[in-house]
Formats: structure tokens, C-alpha cells, sequence
């Protein structure tokens, strides 16, 4: 089963939500599949140190030899917490358009800003 | 779905799969350890570096010492993110009322006993964060989180009165310049910003790992106040809970 | 180690099947899913600090602002006023022919159906100040509105005027506005009235006392449709094709004999 | 010490202007004020010596995050201050929230950060707390148009940093390092090797989703056109360059000449393509701004060292004249009310004097006129390009350049005097400054040899002969509209291309 570690599946899972991000024309579940693409390189980082016999890197509970690479587990954290930063955003933003256009459809959204931009002028 | 044109799906799921190959075939990840050549940094300098620190958990000892840098720089995104939740939901004309559910008991029972708990819990896995696995941003969210429950039965407002809104307003402001200032503090004693000054302490003890824990509770608090701060909103944005 | 090996096997079904879902909730409540699962392999990959993490992070608080937002962004707001056999309220549960076609279009547009009731006079002002997508509860829009769309009849309806005891018939009444309860504790009483009635709310009246007023039916070629405010075109369209659709198989007929027998 | 002080002392004017919202102009000024300090201890250091590297927080090479204080890093860093400085002037009078200054500290200190840091992970989150903070700058306005268009720039760049993030660990898995010099060793050391390859497409394809490559910056036409005029000098002056000097930095270690050659020339052209045919003013500096980063790409692509420092020389400068330019057309159509540019032509008498003089600042100094901005840098990226299709691209792109603006020209003139405050047109005679003094500003970056071999008479008619070529161009189009597709800068299709992009920056890399 080498075939089956934590990268293979982060690049499936990456394709997966970038299939999503194109064809889903609900906004909100584009930002899920957005999401999902942040989450995989998240588990493509932590698992390129991830072995059968590893330890968690807790020293005084683990032995020594056994620990996995730290680094990638320490950045991975800031990683999660941007991800999550950046989908708070997006979803303020999405309630926003909601209000203005009640739809969550990007194509409708789209058509009715490039609708508006031509009548209305862009400053006021 | 159906809304899609095909040639958008072919030309999507095209692209997508020749990506996929690429990158599989291109990865050459062949389990952990091996690489082709000695890596630069390895899990041995990792545990020296832990060990000078004081820090028994290796990934707070890189997060909150060696690359402090990028953690500062990640409570700063958070703060953008808690900032902009604020400004693009308050400002919006018509404040919606918000109301809690009275009229059910058991979760009112439940809320008064789990918030204490899981504000323990929170509390627990910051000032740990350097011994165990966890740290402040976890244990902030996780706390932030618990009032949720609280704003289920009492309602946001509420909630923000008894913690006291000035106060959360100037937490949010106080601990970003706390963080900052205790990075800045070396610069004024002629050294280098974000070097650690406070002494590594003897591993295991809570008061050990220099400034991790200082960090850790600063962040804790941060990140508390932040992810109450978007959920208030959210939940007001919800109209109802 | 088996276990991680399961998990990851699992991952990219869950993440698949919650993408494709339709409804919003689902496909929130599936990543939610999704990021317990990968907090699992993350602490099954020895890294227990980025399991915390994402346990707090993606998995609960993410998916909270989620399900928070999403009420906002994916409901389906009904303004009604309250007539038997229409759209009523029975019990918990909320019952009638109208209701039954609202349903089936949000159900259809992956929106969850919000009804408020009101007086049938706030109807089309909620709906013009934005507050409600679609006015129903027997409405007979006479004068053309550019702000408010109309679907097509659901069901013909007429004109009865009511009026006595002591009070003179004129030829055109004022149509009734307000609340139906009302009109039948003033019916019940034998109060003085004198309304023009839809056929909905007169069968509601006439279940109780009608033997103290004089009733007269006008033959005009009446019908309730639903109103859509201008800014939802997508939901008159779609109402208006699932009207044409339960009309030509015949469902509609159903509809109408289960709520008006 | 000044490379990290300078970040985190803007951070905490940052927090600062929030604490205390009423002195947030005060701050403002005390920021710019410290920054000029630290940048002159930094220039002094430089001048004495060689660069200054540090690594944050004392620990050894390799181990933590590693700053260097090159020239590069201080030409840009001066580029930011000098931007702030007019960003302060310009939006003085506009009343804006401590909301907005919290975010422009945050965005400048992310900026000082970017130029010195020689980290990939460190790059990759300041490139995302660039990347939030101009997002929520652009959609400041609330119109619902910002908002869709940042939200698009949001998602693709959020997309980009993914791909880098992936590339980073592909980077890591077989290096084991994240610092640029000691992966730009071992990239050395297997050139050929196939995660070389694929390591530096998505490296390079995640920058240059938000450097404004154009197959993957496609978001910023819009955002660029529907920020306030501010942010948009912000966006087109700084966050852009950020991308641009982490692609220079990833050009020291992967090997990307013909990469960035052909998409070089593919923004370049397309960009001009899409500039020539909009008639909106601020559309038409956004699209500009795509053709000028094809300038760079193809001076980093042309391998030689005067053509690298050229480029870095070309995109302070262009920093320099789009702030003003973006910033002048901004008061101008606030001032008519649209930012049509024939309304403006009917309007222009009710456009203040400074604002047009402004543009006509702008305009020399983007078409390449000695001895403004433009033509100096251009000159030295031109003397250090040897292939002659470079050489005719980069010409080409001067005589495009050159169509797309002459339609301004008839906004400049007109007897009508109209005042201006005192603020914008400090801001407006602040860069209209620089532009001039250009040449003897670059000594910082350039060379002192390479600077005098540019006052070449070949130069000089080759940048008048682009002009007028140019402006007969435009005589010979006017009136003549062609339509381009409009469908790529959806989400959707956005999405695509930033794919499509980087299988080609992969095939391009199997060639190098």
C-alpha cells in the first residue's frame, strides 16, 4: 500500500476542491472547495514526515529516534490559522453580495455588477 | 451542476487530472527520510534546538522561538480577519435584534456546566501549550468557541455586557501591542528584536521554555477575544440562533 | 497505523460527496465531517499540536460560522397572511395549497422556506422593502406593479360581498385587508360588517355564522397568484415554471381537491 | 537590526492607530518619519560595505528565518516609504477610519518584511497578510462592484499561495531547508532533477498569480479599476512589486529564463492588447500595469546582470509614475464623476491644474521620455538585453504603451485654471519629484558604469521614435474597436487559466 500515504491523497483532495472551485457556481460552496484545497496542502505538508514508527515530537514522551520532522508541523499551523482568516473574510464578503444581488450564484453576480458598472459610474 | 457548460467541465476536469499526474509523478516522495540528498535541517538539530529552549514540545519551540517571526505575522492575518468581520458587518444599517432560545432548560443546565469546562479546557491547553501539544491560538479558539454556547442561551448581547464590551474592544488592540512589544523589548536592551531573553528554566515545570509561555498566554488571549468577536457577529448577522 | 490508512482511503469520498452536494447546509455539514476526519490523521500521523489545531480551527469554528452564515445567504422568506386552506398554521406544522407549492420551489432551489405571518396589509409592503421574497396567502393583484412580479393563477377565485346587519350594501365594498381572525370574532358576534371577501376567506368565514348578513357573489374572472419582489427574478421564473409544470400533469388538480375537498 | 525593526515597528503603529483612533494621522506621519531613519542607518551600512544578512531571533544560518539587507531590499523598501509618504499626503483630507490606516501600517510593515526576507515558508505569509490586507483595502468602499472584485482576488490569490505552499513542500522534501540561499545550493546540485522542475511551476506559478503575470493575474483589472484611488496606487506600486521581487528571488534559484522570457512577452502583449482597446482611465492603467510587468519578467529572462538590475531599476520607477498616475485619474474622476476618458475630455476644465499636470507627468514618465522615470530605467534594461526579439518586444511594448496613452492627451490641455487642496498636490509634487530625479536617484540600485552608458544618442531616438510612432498609431485606430474576451476573468475561468499557466511554466522549466 505505498501507493496510499498523505501526499497522494493531499493532490487527490487538492483536485477534488479545485473541480469544485471551477464548476460549483454556488459561492458558497466554491469557498468550501476553496477550503478543501487549502486542507490539502496542509496534510501534504504534515504527512511528509509521517511514518508508521514515528513519535510525536514531545520530547520526555517520545523516544528520541523515533520523532517526526517538527518543521513541517510548525508551519502548518500558521498555514491553518491563514486558511481560516481568509474564509471568514470571503464568507463577510458573500453576505455582502448576498444583500445586494439575494442570489450566491457567481455567474448571476457577474452579470449584474458588470450590469451596474456600465450604467452607474464608478465613483460618486 | 447542470447549469455548467460542457466544454467548462472537460476543459476543467482535463486540466485537473493532467495536474494531478503531474504532480504525483513529479512529488519523488518516497516516504519519510528519504531524500536524495542529506536534508539541511534535521530532526536531531530540532531537538537541540528544543532542549536550549527549555520547551519540551518541539513544534512550540520552532512556532513561538525559531520562527516567532511567522507567528507574529499569522496573529497580525487573524487580527486583519477579526478587524474586517468587524468593520463589513457593524456598519451595515439595520442591526437585527437577537434573541436567545428560552424556553428549553436542559441546554440552559448544560450551557452553565460545560462553559466553565471547556473555558478550563481552553485555559489548560494555552498555558501548557509549551509541554503538550496545543498553545494559544488552539486554546483561544477553543474558549471562543465555548461562548458560543453561552450566546445560544443568553444571547450575544449579553454575553458581550458580562464580559464587558470596552474591555473586549481594548483586549483586542492591548494584546496584538503586547505581542509586539515583547518582541521589540530586546531592541531596547541593544539586541537583536525577537531574540528570547527569559531564561529556558528547567524542562517539564510550567514556568520553563523562556518566553514561549508569555506568548502562549497573550496569544491565548488574542485569539479568545478575536474568534468571540466573529462569532458575535456572525450570530447577529444570523438574526436568530 | 491501519487506522490512518482507512482515514485517508475515506478523506476525498466524504470531501467529494460534500462538494456535490445541493444544499448548502449539507455540503457544510459533510466538510465539517471532512476536517474532523483530517484532525484524525493528523494525530494519527504523530502530529498531535496541528490535530488540536484543526479540531478547533476547521472543524468547529469554521463550520460554525458556516452554518451561521448560511441562514442568511440560503433562505427562502415567505410574507403570508394566514387563510385557511391556503397557507395555515396547524399546530407545529404549517399546512395549505400554497404552502405546498412554496415548498416544493424552495425545496427545488435549495433555499430552507422562512414563512411570517402578517395582516394581509403589510404583505406587499414587506415585500417592497426587501423583507420577504414572495407574498402569498390569497393575493388578487389587480393593478400592475413593475416592482412586484406576479406568477401565474393557481386557483380562480371570486368576489363576495358581505354585509349586514345594519349595514347598506353598496355596489363596491372596500376588499378586506386585516386580520381574518378578526373578521370571524366579528362575524361570530353578529357585528356590524360590510367587506368584500375572497373565495378562500369567505369558505374560512362561512364555517362559522354567516345567517345574520346578506352575501352576493360578483362573476369576475378572479385568480390568487403568488407575488415576487423584482429583485428575486430567479425565483418567480422558477415558481412560474413549477405552476405550468403542476398544472399540465395534473398535480395541481390533486393539490386543490386535498386542501379545498 | 533596521531590516526587522522596520516591519515590526510598522505592525505596531498598526495597532497603535486602532488603540487610539484620533491620532491615527499623527502616527501615520511618526511611522514615515522612523521608517526614513532606519532606511538611512540601512543605506549607510550599504554604503560602507556588503549586504547585512541577520536570521530572526539569533539563531544559526539555515535554522530560523533569515533577513538580507541587500541593495535590492533597500530600493525597495524606499519605493514603499516613498509611496507611503504620498499615500499619507493624498488621503489626508479624505476623512478616512483608523480602520484604514491600521491596514495601510500593516500592509507597508508586510511590505519591509517581503523585500528582506530570504525564507520560502516567511515569504508565503506575508505574501498572504499582503494579500488579506489589500483585499479588505479594496473593498473599503463597500460598493457591491469592489466587493465581487476583491472576492475574486481573493479566492484566485488564495489559490496561488496554495500551489506555492504545495511547491514549498515538494521544495522541502528533498532539500529539507526553506531558506533561498541554501536551496538555490542544492538546486544547483541536481539542475535537472524532476522535482526541480516541478518545485519551481508552482513555486513560480503561485507568485505570479499575484505579481500580475497576466494568464494568472487575471483579477486585477478589476480590483485595480474599482479600489479607491489610493488603494489602487497601493496595489499597483507595492503589492504587485512584492510579487515581483519574491519571482526575482526564485529566479537565483530555479532556472527560469525562458520561462519568464515567454511569459514576458505574453503579458506584455496582451496587456497592451486590452490597454489599447479600453476606453476607462483607471481600466487602462490597471491593464497598463500587466504590459509593464512584462518588461520585467523579460529583463529578469534576458540573463545578464545590467538587464536584471534594469528590471528591478524598471519596476521602482514604474511604481513610482502608475502611484501617480492612479492617483491623478483617481481625483480626476471623482472631480467629473466618471472615469470615461471622454467624459473626462469633455469635462476637463472642472479637473484641478495640479491633477492634469500630474498626468502629464505620468504619461512621459510611463512612455518612456528622457529624462523622466520611465526612460532612464528603460534604458538600462534595454543596454543589458541581447537577444534582438527581446530588444524588438520591448520596443513594441514602447510603441503600445504609446497607443494606449495618447488618448489621455487631449484631457491635458485647456486655459481653465482650477485650485486644488494643498494635500493631494504636496502628494502629486512629491512623485512627479522622483520621477524626475530619477536618474540620480537609482545610484542606490544601478550601477554608476551602467548609468552613463545609458546616455547614449541611440536611446534617446529610440524612445521619441516609439512616441510618435505611437502616437500616429493611435490617429490610424481611433474609432476603430476590436472585442477581446471578456469571459477569462471570471472565477471560473480564472481558475483554468491559473492551471493552464502553470503547465506552462512546467513545459517551459523541461526546457531549461
Amino acid at each position: 500500500m505505498s501507493w496510499l500515504n498523505g501526499v497522494t491523497v493531499s493532490i487527490v483532495l487538492f483536485g477534488i476542491g479545485l473541480l469544485g472551485l471551477v464548476l460549483r457556481r454556488d459561492l458558497v460552496i466554491k469557498l468550501l472547495a476553496l477550503g478543501l484545497v487549502n486542507a490539502s496542502t496542509i496534510l501534504c505538508l504534515v504527512s511528509l514526515g509521517a511514518r508508521s514508527d514515528g513519535a510525536p515530537p514531545l520530547l520526555g514522551i517520545s523516544t528520541v529516534q523515533n520523532i517526526v520532522d517538527p518543521l513541517p508541523q510548525a508551519i502548518v499551523l500558521s498555514a491553518i490559522v491563514i486558511n481560516f482568516a481568509i474564509l471568514a473574510l470571503a464568507l463577510v464578503f458573500v453576505m455582502l453580495l448576498v444583500e445586494r444581488y439575494h442570489t450566491t450564484d457567481s455567474h448571476r453576480i457577474e452579470r449584474e455588477t458588470a450590469e451596474e458598472e456600465e450604467q452607474e459610474e464608478l465613483w460618486s | 451542476m447542470r447549469h455548467v457548460s460542457v466544454s467548462l467541465v472537460l476543459v476543467a476536469v482535463g486540466l485537473t487530472a493532467a495536474f494531478c499526474v503531474v504532480v504525483l509523478l513529479g512529488f519523488g516522495f518516497r516516504g519519510p527520510g528519504i531524500a536524495d540528498t542529506e536534508p539541511a535541517l534535521s530532526v536531531a538539530t530540532w531537538i537541540d534546538v528544543a532542549q536550549g529552549t527549555g520547551a519540551r514540545n518541539i513544534v512550540s519551540a520552532i512556532y513561538l522561538n525559531v520562527r516567532l517571526f511567522d507567528t507574529i505575522l499569522e496573529v497580525l492575518v487573524f487580527s486583519v480577519a477579526v478587524l474586517g468581520v468587524h468593520f463589513y458587518l457593524t456598519a451595515r444599517g439595520r442591526p437585527e435584534p437577537v434573541e436567545s432560545i428560552p424556553e428549553s432548560s436542559v441546554v440552559r443546565v448544560a450551557a452553565d456546566l460545560l462553559l466553565p469546562l471547556i473555558l478550563l479546557i481552553g485555559l489548560y491547553v494555552t498555558v501548557y501549550g509549551h509541554l503538550s501539544p496545543g498553545g494559544g491560538f488552539s486554546g483561544g479558539v477553543i474558549a471562543g468557541t465555548g461562548l458560543l454556547l453561552a450566546a445560544i442561551v443568553l444571547g450575544t448581547k449579553t454575553v458581550t455586557a458580562r464580559l464587558g464590551r470596552r474591555l473586549l474592544d481594548r483586549l483586542e488592540w492591548i494584546t496584538l501591542l503586547g505581542i509586539l512589544i515583547v518582541g521589540l523589548v530586546p531592541a531596547a536592551l541593544a539586541r537583536t528584536p525577537l531574540v528570547d531573553l527569559l531564561p529556558a528554566g528547567s524542562p517539564g515545570r510550567v514556568g520553563s521554555g523562556g518566553s514561549i509561555l508569555l506568548y502562549n498566554g497573550l496569544i491565548g488571549l488574542k485569539v479568545f477575544v478575536g474568534s468571540w468577536v466573529i462569532i458575535r457577529h456572525f450570530v447577529d448577522h444570523r438574526g436568530e440562533i | 497505523m491501519t487506522a490512518r490508512w482507512v482515514l485517508l482511503a475515506l478523506l476525498p469520498f466524504v470531501a467529494g460527496i460534500a462538494l456535490l452536494q445541493r444544499r448548502r447546509l449539507y455540503a457544510i455539514i459533510g466538510m465539517g465531517l471532512f476536517s474532523l476526519l483530517l484532525a484524525s490523521v493528523f494525530f494519527l500521523s504523530h502530529a498531535p499540536d496541528v490535530a488540536i489545531t484543526e479540531a478547533a480551527i476547521g472543524a468547529a469554528l469554521a463550520t460554525f460560522i458556516y452554518v451561521l452564515a448560511i441562514r442568511k445567504t440560503g433562505r427562502l422568506t415567505v410574507a403570508a397572511s394566514e387563510v385557511p386552506g391556503l397557507i395555515e398554521r396547524v399546530g407545529e406544522e404549517i399546512s395549505g395549497l400554497e404552502w405546498e407549492i412554496l415548498d416544493r420551489a424552495a425545496a427545488s432551489l435549495g433555499l430552507d422556506l422562512i414563512v411570517r405571518f402578517q395582516p394581509l396589509e403589510d404583505v406587499k409592503t414587506s415585500l417592497l422593502r426587501g423583507e420577504a421574497d414572495v407574498g402569498a396567502g390569497g393575493l388578487i393583484p389587480i393593478e400592475e406593479n413593475e416592482r412586484l412580479l406576479q406568477t401565474p393563477e393557481h386557483l380562480p377565485t371570486a368576489r363576495f360581498r358581505v354585509w349586514g346587519p345594519a349595514e347598506e350594501a353598496s355596489s363596491r365594498l372596500a376588499p378586506f385587508r386585516g386580520d381574518l381572525s378578526d373578521l370571524i370574532d366579528t362575524a361570530r358576534r353578529g357585528a356590524p360588517l360590510a367587506v368584500e371577501l375572497d373565495l378562500a376567506r369567505f369558505l374560512a368565514v362561512s364555517r362559522y355564522n354567516l345567517d345574520a348578513y346578506r352575501v352576493a357573489k360578483d362573476e369576475d374572472a378572479l385568480s390568487y397568484t403568488f407575488l415576487v419582489s423584482a429583485s428575486q427574478p430567479d425565483i418567480h421564473r422558477r415558481l412560474t415554471n413549477l405552476l405550468t409544470d403542476l398544472r399540465s400533469s395534473g398535480d395541481l388538480e390533486t393539490m386543490i381537491r386535498r386542501h379545498f375537498p | 537590526m533596521e531590516l526587522i525593526l522596520l516591519p515590526l515597528l510598522r505592525f505596531a503603529f498598526g495597532a497603535l492607530s486602532i488603540a487610539s483612533g484620533r491620532s491615527r494621522r499623527t502616527f501615520a506621519v511618526a511611522a514615515l518619519l522612523v521608517d526614513a531613519a532606519l532606511l538611512s542607518r540601512l543605506a549607510l551600512t550599504l554604503a560602507g560595505g556588503t549586504a547585512t544578512e541577520m536570521v530572526l531571533g539569533g539563531w544559526a544560518r539555515g535554522l530560523g528565518i533569515g533577513f538580507v539587507g541587500d541593495r535590492i531590499g533597500l530600493t525597495f523598501a524606499s519605493l514603499v516609504w516613498g509611496l507611503g509618504v504620498s499615500i499619507v499626503f493624498y488621503t489626508w483630507r479624505q476623512n478616512l477610519r483608523p480602520y484604514f490606516f491600521m491596514l495601510l501600517h500593516l500592509l507597508i510593515g508586510a511590505a519591509f518584511a517581503m523585500v528582506f526576507t530570504k525564507d520560502l515558508f516567511n515569504a508565503y505569509v506575508i505574501l498572504e497578510l499582503l494579500t488579506l490586507a489589500s483585499f479588505l483595502l479594496v473593498g473599503y468602499g463597500r460598493r457591491p462592484g469592489q466587493i465581487w472584485a476583491s472576492l475574486r482576488y481573493l479566492v484566485l490569490c488564495s489559490l496561488g499561495m496554495s500551489l506555492f505552499l504545495l511547491g514549498l513542500a515538494v521544495v522541502y522534501v528533498h532539500t529539507g531547508t526553506l531558506d533561498i540561499a541554501e536551496l538555490a545550493l542544492r538546486v544547483a546540485a541536481s539542475p535537472s532533477a524532476p522535482w526541480v522542475r516541478l518545485g519551481g511551476a508552482l513555486l513560480v506559478g503561485g507568485v505570479a498569480v499575484k505579481a500580475g503575470v497576466f494568464l494568472f493575474s487575471l483579477w486585477l483589472p478589476a480590483a485595480h479599476a474599482r479600489a479607491l484611488p489610493a488603494v489602487s496606487a497601493l496595489l499597483s506600486g507595492v503589492v504587485i512589486k512584492m510579487g515581483v521581487v519574491e519571482l526575482f528571488r526564485l529566479s537565483e534559484v530555479f532556472p527560469l529564463e525562458l520561462t519568464f522570457g515567454v511569459l514576458g512577452v505574453a503579458t506584455a502583449l496582451l496587456g497592451i492588447l486590452f490597454a489599447v482597446q479600453t476606453y476607462d482611465l483607471k481600466k487602462l492603467l490597471a491593464f497598463s500595469t500587466l504590459s509593464q510587468i512584462g518588461y520585467l519578467l523579460i529583463g529578469f529572462a534576458a540573463g545578464t546582470q545590467a538587464a536584471r538590475i534594469g528590471a528591478l531599476d524598471y519596476a521602482v520607477a514604474h511604481g513610482l509614475f502608475k502611484a501617480l498616475l492612479f492617483l491623478a485619474a483617481g481625483e480626476a474622476a471623482r472631480v467629473v464623476g466618471g472615469s470615461d476618458v471622454r467624459r473626462l475630455v469633455d469635462a476637463r476644465c472642472s479637473i484641478p491644474t495640479a491633477t492634469r499636470a500630474a498626468l502629464l507627468v505620468g504619461i512621459l514618465g510611463i512612455v518612456g521620455l528622457p529624462p523622466f522615470a520611465g526612460f532612464a530605467a528603460k534604458a538600462v534594461l534595454e543596454a543589458g538585453i541581447h537577444p534582438t526579439f527581446f530588444h524588438a518586444v520591448v520596443a513594441l511594448i514602447s510603441v503600445g504603451t504609446a497607443v494606449s496613452f495618447a488618448k489621455l492627451l487631449p484631457i491635458l490641455p485647456g486655459r481653465c485654471a482650477t485650485r486644488s487642496d494643498w494635500s493631494t498636490t504636496t502628494a502629486y509634487a512629491w512623485l512627479a519629484g522622483a520621477i524626475v530625479l530619477f536618474l540620480p536617484l537609482s545610484i542606490a540600485i544601478v550601477p554608476r558604469s551602467m548609468l552613463s552608458a545609458t546616455w547614449r544618442w541611440p536611446a534617446f531616438l529610440e524612445a521619441f521614435a516609439a512616441v510618435t510612432l505611437g502616437l500616429t498609431l493611435h490617429r490610424l485606430l481611433r474609432g476603430r474597436r476590436f472585442r477581446l474576451p471578456q469571459a477569462i476573468f471570471r472565477i471560473e475561468e480564472g481558475t483554468l487559466v491559473i492551471l493552464g499557466g502553470f503547465f506552462v511554466v512546467y513545459v517551459l522549466l523541461q526546457f531549461s
